[in-house]
């Protein structure tokens, strides 16, 4: 990348949450400017071929999200679909300045996350479908995926339950004087739940390496976040208590975040004390496949974030920029198909798991 | 004489309880504004508002710790649970506060309050999310439990469930939100702990509760095919549990199969055998079979959950162990 | 009370939490000056009589634990036995400014809130001999005190446990909109279980008419406060995530607690939204009966504490501002006395409960 | 061959597991400094320092849940409750995460973990401290539960749920932290699920784990002073139960008692009972037996607590009800 293309440099990926007063629609954005909505940053400090990849994989999410939509309606998957559609540049921001030999656990909205961390697309849709070729061999489900040998620990559907587990995992990386981070990802409803306080606490007290990541999407599925919990949105206080360091980052700018994410884990790979990143974001859809999620929210509030679509700004701002030609995103966009196609088709070919293995995995 | 649904009579015995007494309130996750996510509370907060319906933080614990004081301070709640595997972060609140608290306080406190969850597996929902841990809640004492099978039972059941002055899990399987049966128009209860014989037969005991009712519903008439006549109890509740109405069949039959839709270890049966076998041995031609679902976690995959979940075959393959047909 | 002889008006009960990079000694002390032991705060604003019966029935607290201990090496008392010594002036401030109607939660360290209830001393006594005449009928010991016509709701073993059961009572007055106040105590050490935010956050977001009191005696059982949370005893920080008003209190100055208490109801009845009081105190003695309490901190620390003993610094103070005179005081050593030694007497006189017992009380 | 007590066999489990396997490592409430509340890791902190006894906050949930994920990281974590009345605080992580873990993931998770605490009523601690959870923890698939009743079995199965790479909850009855008995010096374990004749009878079966055991024998005794010859079986493991012990004995005395400490209603004994009268009903003379606790909470009155405990009495009392003597 010849330097003179450089784009601005974001300074920060911080921001100022939301101060009390604001207009009903600053509210409804979280306390973001919507004119901002065309221009996440981008950085010097991420090569041009990366700051591609992390559109096509957020591409990759979104249709991969779509196309689990429509399988869902088939009935090709089933139980509880929760689906991270606006919510990809968080969950690209986050887990791409990770390294392989760092940990991930995740909760229930976890397809995400785990095309993000390069999890094969095949096996996950093949989970999706219940399959034996999935990654559980069909027997977790979209809310239970995994990838041990990718340090991807779970998918897992009991809100707040990863949250201890995750602490686990740091404090193996401790005891056995690694440099590994750990990242756990929760959302804002998630902060209700006493494992939060307990976890944090231990992170706190023992001083663990790990990245708390709330993605504060403004819902923990019906409830505005503002009805459980006084302070609303704005969780700026939150870590007082536990002496943890807080960084909140617009979850729509994928640059801001990566930026923001790479920081932390610089400094919990070099310290080892906890962090804890609150990325601003917004499901577009229902909390999962049942909700349509236009009861307890007005279209007008989706609208708003609609506009800030990373699927939709970040790309303009490649092509803005000269990082990208519309003929890059183009090919891209038909790659990004062509793999999504293929994971269906391995998923719908692959052989359901044999009777007996309901009886396999249930002890080591 | 109305044909409603489960859904349709949990709904109205429900507001029949807030309209009809003031201490009583709803209080739950996302049972307001999003109107429950089994639209059992539905329209509730516009008709009735925040004070008798109240939306809860993600605080299974807090939420029916909670519900346990404002009984012990005299209200009745009626505390719902989006799931029964949720009940497992409230377990402490459950086991060890609304069961002990009257026995500890020397009889000073009552809990009057009804704890709701849809519960069982089928629905692809995973190893988290498809217990039934109302079998366990059931064996604890101080608590009573109630699983309906059909509207009627369903609206009789949490009638007695909101006037009992005792904490009572009643447990709704999801399968059967959408389940149809005639509701009387005039008033009436179902008392916790009285079973039902809900189809009489000479030849074989089979006792459940919930879904499994209509799984021995399934069994018993392929059986009538061979000639076989079972009778099948409905305990309506896991406690107390109708051991009379039980052995009273025993005695009749001479065999006895009990189903649980839950895993068969740990399940409420593996009580309810012991306590049969040891209460009505000199009646019976063999040993009391038990039958339930098979003891791993739920997988999702379609295939495997319905070969784990107790299905009629099973209960029509262990009655022929006991007799031949 | 001639105003000529008013003592000096304690100008508030909060204090400001220790600060990082002080003495051993200071620290030990949790953030108060030594010196200041012979002198906690008189005021103007409790007559003298509440002041001198405050005072008894700290001693009377101080007699009934002596007390129970000597029946606790007899085998009259069993199981576990937590006892109050030490924080008897934290006790008596917090629940002598409530009102009949007002609703009390604990846990198992009761004895004190229960004899600062008015609880009957005799039917307490009979309790910890497990005797049919005491307040639960021997069932629930020691640990279990109960008197739900006093509204004296228990006694809870299980840490942390009694909270959600306090916030529900204080949600069945917003309820049945009363003015009445329910007070939960709890120590340092059940800030880390989970129910404890979850608590605060329903109490918080509900706006319920609840008074926290943590009773910070600078351990639980015997992990230091320092061990278990990052930022040690200082707790002015953990509020902060739930926008709940915080009040620090000297827990050894028996009228500091009784003022800082009386604002904190007079605010909690009238505006119906929680605070939370931390009262800085100490036990003398070990967590229970079975932990001499020497394992884990020093004698040094506990002599330091006992210099601000309020059995001693109290009634000397009395003296000091002529609310008292020594023969009073002697009188008052002999009512105690005697009111212990007669509940002996009731519990011991008492019968043992009938077997049948065993089955009632299961189910109402 | 040393006589030793249970706890000193649990101290000497654990040292060896330290000292031996560098992924070992204990956690819990107090166990460093304090000590433990029963003492059983006194001196660990100073000797092992501060990496391998971890004190950890009143945080069971949490800590638990941190062992379970630094299992599944690939250390070996054993963690002290201090008191299995506390797990109910942690039954999410226990039964949701630590059970299901390995079934969610297709089996790409391990959880090698051991839960240890001590458990059993009788000592006056009232309704909530009293509980016998690893009966229901041990009907969970994906957990394994060891009950040892004696220092040589305390020693040889903490080995074994040490090595297991499976969670296992270690119950050890507070009644027998002081009870002696030999233990060889060179190196054994027990496997998991593998019961044990601990005395051998021809008249009745009699089965039980932990401070059971114990009162079996007292009946044992007894009833041998009228004639009565009965077999013990120590289960030592509840899950997996060792039926093709009980079964075999059974056929051979065609009589059965089964005794739980814990409550009747809810114990371990419910799933035997059902379990062996359905496998060896052709060999049974009556029904199988079922004694344990009474049906209520724990009180803490000495004389209550003591009656509602099963004792040797009680069992005497059931042999008594399917064979004279
Ligand atoms: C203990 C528990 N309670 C309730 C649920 C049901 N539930 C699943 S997701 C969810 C909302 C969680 O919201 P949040 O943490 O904000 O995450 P988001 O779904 O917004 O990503 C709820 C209530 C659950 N799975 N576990
Ligand atoms: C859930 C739970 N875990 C552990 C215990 C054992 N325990 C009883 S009291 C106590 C210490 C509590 O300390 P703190 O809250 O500071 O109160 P204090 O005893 O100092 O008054 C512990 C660990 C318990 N009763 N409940
Ligand atoms: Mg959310
Ligand atoms: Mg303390």
């Amino acid at each position: 990348m010849d330097p003179s293309e450089k784009p601005r440099i974001a300074t920060t990926g911080v921001v100022t949450p939301a101060t009390p007063g604001i207009s009903p629609e600053q509210k409804s954005t979280n306390g973001f400017d919507p004119t901002r909505s065309s221009s996440p940053s981008l950085s010097a400090s991420i090569d041009k071929d990366e700051l591609v990849r992390m559109y096509r994989l957020m591409l990759l999410i979104r249709r991969f999200e779509e196309t689990c939509g429509q399988h869902y309606s088939l009935g090709n998957v089933r139980g509880f679909l929760h689906l991270y559609i606006g919510q990809e540049a968080t969950g690209i921001g986050a887990i791409t300045p990770l390294e392989a030999r760092d940990y991930i656990v995740t909760h229930y909205r976890d397809h995400g996350h785990a095309l993000a961390r390069g999890l094969d697309t095949n096996r996950i849709m093949a989970e999706m479908f219940g399959k034996k070729t999935g990654l559980s061999k069909g027997k977790g489900g979209s809310m239970h995926i995994f990838d041990a040998a990718k340090h991807f620990m779970g998918g897992h559907a009991i809100v707040g339950a990863q949250l201890p587990l995750a602490a686990g995992i740091a404090l193996a990386q401790q005891y056995l004087e690694t440099d590994v981070v750990t990242m756990v990802f929760f959302g804002d409803g998630a902060t209700n739940q006493g494992t939060f306080h307990e976890t944090l606490n231990l992170a706190s007290v023992w001083q663990l390496p790990i990245i708390f990541f709330m993605e504060n999407n403004l819902y923990g599925m019906g409830s505005a976040v503002g009805r459980v919990r006084l302070q609303g949105a704005d969780f700026s206080d939150v870590m007082g208590a536990y002496d943890v360091d807080t960084v909140s980052v617009d979850g729509m700018d994928v640059v801001a975040v990566r930026e923001a994410t790479q920081t932390a884990i610089d400094k919990v790979r070099a310290q080892g004390s906890p962090i804890f990143i609150e990325a601003k974001t917004f499901r577009f859809v229902g909390h999962s496949f049942a909700d349509p999620g236009d009861q307890y929210r007005q279209k007008s509030e989706v609208e708003i974030w609609r506009r800030r679509d990373p699927l939709v700004t970040y790309p303009h701002r490649l092509l803005e920029y000269g990082l990208a030609t519309q003929a890059d995103l183009d090919d891209l966009s038909e790659s990004v198909d062509a793999e999504i196609a293929a994971a269906v088709e391995f998923a719908t070919n692959s052989p359901e798991p044999d009777l007996s293995e309901a009886f396999d995995d249930v002890y080591a | 004489m109305a044909e409603i649904t489960i859904r349709e009579a949990i709904t109205q015995g429900l507001a029949e309880a807030i309209e009809t007494d003031e201490s009583v309130f709803i209080m739950g996750e996302d049972i307001g504004e999003y109107g429950g996510a089994y639209s059992i509370t539905k329209g509730f907060l516009e008709k009735y508002g925040a004070q008798r319906i109240k939306d809860t933080p993600i605080s299974e614990a807090a939420f029916v710790g909670a519900g346990i004081g404002a009984a012990a301070a005299g209200l009745r709640p009626v505390v719902e649970l989006m799931s029964m595997s949720f009940s497992l972060v409230a377990f402490d609140q459950i086991v060890n506060m609304a069961a002990n608290l009257r026995y500890m306080s020397g009889g000073q406190i009552k809990v009057p309050m009804v704890i709701r969850a849809p519960t069982g597996a089928g629905v692809q929902l995973g190893a988290t999310h498809s217990q039934s841990f109302e079998t366990w809640l059931a064996e604890v004492p101080g608590i009573y439990c109630a699983c309906p099978s059909n509207p009627h039972d369903a609206l009789g059941l949490l009638r007695s469930s909101i006037k009992s002055d005792n904490p009572v899990i009643f447990a709704e399987h999801s399968h059967l939100y959408g389940s149809r049966g005639d509701v009387p128009d005039d008033y009436y209860e179902i008392p916790l702990g009285e079973g039902k014989v809900a189809r009489s037969g000479e030849d074989l005991t089979m006792v459940s509760y919930g879904y499994g009712v209509h799984i021995l519903e399934q069994a018993a008439e392929q059986m009538a095919q061979d000639g076989v006549d079972a009778e099948i109890i409905d305990l309506r509740s896991l406690s107390p549990v109708d051991y009379d109405t039980i052995v009273a069949s025993v005695q009749k039959t001479g065999r006895a199969v009990m189903l649980d839709t839950a895993r068969r270890t740990g399940g409420i049966m593996s009580e309810v055998v012991s306590e049969v076998q040891e209460r009505a041995m000199d009646y019976l031609d063999g040993p009391v079979m038990r039958v339930g679902s098979k003891d791993v976690p739920w997988p999702y995959n379609r295939n495997l959950e319905q070969d784990i979940l107790a299905q009629s075959d099973d209960v029509i393959k262990a009655a022929r162990k006991i007799i031949s047909f």
